[in-house]
């Protein structure tokens, strides 16, 4: 049954140890829609959502994914070398040849700092950096846990408008977050 | 698209069969018959072995200790074999019966290791003077017994159960296909560094009327011992399914 | 270009982080240095307790080199990304070990070689010795490698506890090696039953490897 | 089933100066057997509670 839909959650389940996380947990996601995945601390949002990346496998339940679906992550942790500067990450993340990363570079004025030491960077500083990956694709389906947590109201608006405009072209988006995002999205609960 | 059928065939009789459920009623059924014909075995093979069978010409008495430790450190290597057959059949067909036995057969398998060893060193005393020789089959049970003690260390160091089943059945495997080259290794090691006097590397030719009850007591230990993994291996039944429903009617 | 990518990568990666890179090169050399200030130099047979203070030492320099081999990049996030791009996780892990390999593995190496002129004061040896060194500190790096990912977050006493019984056979072959340079006979069959075993284990065990990761990932 | 191989029950303790390797690894089997026996019954009743 080929559907608009970009990803399909049925019937999800997760166990530790025989202990439920949650259960039967369903929802469709369609182009241009974005999901806000809510739930207290604990609740297995972050499970959740890296079952959706098909990282952690499910203990029951399926998810149905739109063919070569391209999608992209972020989560808790910020997939940086905290020993290298800004501009190692970046060439180790392929990015360098990117045309619009100067430009993206000075709206989230970082764009002299680029030979200083991850480590030495404030956390905000360092999720920005850890965002510019997300900012640089075009994947048909975006996956953010807790992105806003940590980043200035400028780098927050600057991430709502590029999630949104990414929305208007027909991408995805499911995010948890316990600061209000202001982005039109549906609301569903784990627990 | 038979294939498919087989393969769902397969799986379905797996589960169905190796569910802890069924397990754990056949084995209840089994427990008592199986402890006492092996206990009865056993001790039987140990008094012939000690009291009746004669005197070695070489080792003198010492020798009986054979009754002891050949049937330890063969029930060691084989257990360590269970467990390998046990976890690729956890990680080919995901039955978590098999992921229950080889968490239980590891502690066993050390504890028989241990008492293999400590009986080989015994053994080497009166024959070679000294309770600790690099004989090869005495190295080779060391080594198993360190990779037992490395099995149940990476264990217990997980406290999801899921992932530490998965990681104690990769060594569980590896640590099998090691186990012959081990073997090999330290018998060509020290083939070269001890001569071949006294060894009790090489299975000993003994007369008939000593051997039969070696292969009673062998037969009779690894009865003994299978009983211990049955035990253990309602231990881990407890622990992995105490929230069943089926086990809290049996209790 | 595009195809070393990845080798460069993880170069970039391996070089910046002194602490792994230099560390246990530095170690190789001061227990190289310390093994003759221990041997009462009177005593002539200097050259007969080289070789196993060679073997423990390289033995325990790959261990020191592989001890957050995997590590690093798990708690970083980095090895989520790239279980999800659809690279191959194996393939990472060759690269991984082999770079660690190149930087460390033959640099021990060439410094082994080095140091057993010092030793035994014969060239021809030390030349003998060099290509047993390379594919042993290889085949040492795999083998930590696979017990590392085995206890990945619990610290690497219980990795190294895993792997020591593994690397029992290749210290053996090692053994017999040094009577084969020592009198110069049937040297090259060594040689070709160590070569063997790395190019079994060579690309099974990142197989392997990887599984475990992805387990612990999960 | 051959013949009784000592002459008399000291003879059988002794065994011509082997009897005590004999005597000690045959305690140390019956030891740690049975003690494992009894580790696993208690564990069994142990965890058995624990299912209540």
């Amino acid at each position: 049954m080929e559907s608009s839909y970009l990803i399909e959650a049925r019937q999800l389940a997760y166990k530790i140890n025989e202990v439920k996380l949650f259960s039967n947990f369903s929802f469709t996601l369609k182009a241009g829609e974005a999901l806000h995945i809510k739930g207290s601390n604990g609740s297995g949002k972050t499970t959740l959502i890296r079952i959706l990346c098909g990282i952690t496998p499910a203990t029951k339940g399926e998810i149905l994914k739109k063919d070569d679906l391209v999608f992209t992550y972020l989560g808790h942790k910020n997939a940086l070398k905290t020993y290298l500067s800004i501009r190692d990450n970046i060439s180790l993340l392929g990015l360098s040849k990117n045309e619009d990363l100067k430009t993206l570079l000075t709206s989230l004025n970082l764009q002299n700092k680029l030979d200083v030491i991850i480590a030495n960077l404030s956390f905000g500083q360092q999720k920005k950096v850890a965002l510019l990956r997300i900012f640089l694709s075009n994947s048909d389906l975006i996956l953010l846990d807790e992105p806003f947590v940590g980043l200035d109201s400028a780098s927050h608006n600057l991430l709502c408008k590029f999630l949104e405009s990414r929305l208007n072209n027909g991408a995805g988006l499911i995010y948890t977050s316990h600061i209000s995002a202001g982005i039109a999205s549906k609301d569903i609960s784990i627990d | 698209m038979l294939r498919e059928i087989l393969i769902i065939v397969i799986k379905k009789f797996i589960h169905q069969f190796a569910s802890p459920k069924t397990y754990f009623y056949q084995v209840n059924r089994l427990y008592p018959w199986l402890l006492y014909i092996s206990l009865f075995i056993y001790l039987f093979a140990i008094i012939w072995g000690l009291l009746f069978t004669p005197k070695d010409f070489v080792q003198g008495h010492s020798y009986r200790i054979i009754y002891f430790h050949v049937p330890a450190s063969f029930v060691a290597q084989s257990l360590y074999a269970a467990m390998a057959i046990s976890s690729a059949v956890f990680l080919i067909w995901r039955v978590k019966l098999a992921a229950y036995l080889a968490r239980s057969i590891a502690p066993i398998g050390a504890m028989v290791t241990f008492i293999a060893l400590v009986s080989g060193s015994i053994w080497g005393i009166p024959t070679w003077g000294t309770w600790w020789e690099w004989d090869a089959r005495i190295t080779s049970t060391l080594i198993l017994f360190i990779m037992y003690l490395g099995l149940i260390s990476l264990h217990n160091s997980f406290n999801n159960f899921d992932k530490a089943d998965k990681l104690l059945a990769y060594l569980a495997i590896i640590g099998f296909i090691q186990i012959p080259i081990i073997k090999k290794s330290v018998d060509w090691w020290s083939s070269l560094h001890q001569p071949a006097s006294i060894t009790i590397s090489d299975k000993p030719s003994i007369d008939p009327s000593m051997l039969y009850p070696l292969f009673m007591s062998m037969i009779g230990f690894a009865g003994l011992v299978a009983c211990l993994v049955i035990l253990s291996s309602k231990v881990q039944i407890y622990i992995r399914e105490k929230n069943k429903s089926w086990v809290k009617d049996h209790v | 270009m595009k195809l070393l990518l990845p080798y460069t990568n993880e170069a970039l990666k391996l070089i910046k982080k002194t602490r792994a890179w230099i560390g246990p090169i530095l170690i190789f050399i001061l227990i190289m240095v310390a093994f003759p200030l221990t041997v009462e130099l009177s005593s002539t047979n200097l050259s007969d307790a080289f070789y196993p203070v060679l073997f423990i030492s390289i033995l325990l320099v790959m261990m020191l080199a592989t001890e957050d081999i995997f590590l690093e990049d798990y708690e970083d996030g980095s090895l989520e990304l790239l279980l999800i791009s659809n690279k191959s996780l194996s393939q990472w892990v060759f690269i991984k070990i082999f770079i660690h390999w190149l930087f460390i593995g033959v640099p021990i190496s060439l410094l082994g070689a080095f140091f057993n002129i010092g030793a035994n004061n014969d060239l021809n040896s030390s030349l003998m010795l060099l290509p047993a060194l390379g594919i042993s500190t290889y085949i040492f790096l795999i083998l930590f490698c696979f017990g590392n990912s085995l206890s990945l977050t619990k610290g690497s006493v219980l990795g190294t506890l895993i792997t020591l019984p593994l690397t029992l056979p290749i210290l053996v072959i090692l053994g017999k090696l040094t009577s084969a340079i020592i009198f110069n006979i049937n040297y090259f069959e060594f040689l070709i039953l160590l070569f063997g075993i790395l190019s079994i284990i060579i690309f099974a065990f990142p197989a392997i490897i990887s599984r475990i990761i992805k387990t612990h990932l999960e | 089933m051959s013949n009784f191989a000592f002459s008399s029950l000291s003879d059988v303790l002794n065994m011509d100066g082997h009897g005590v390797y004999v005597w000690v690894v045959f305690s140390l089997f019956l030891i740690t057997i049975s003690t494992s026996f009894y580790i696993f019954n208690l564990l069994i009743k142990k965890y058995q509670k624990r299912v209540k």
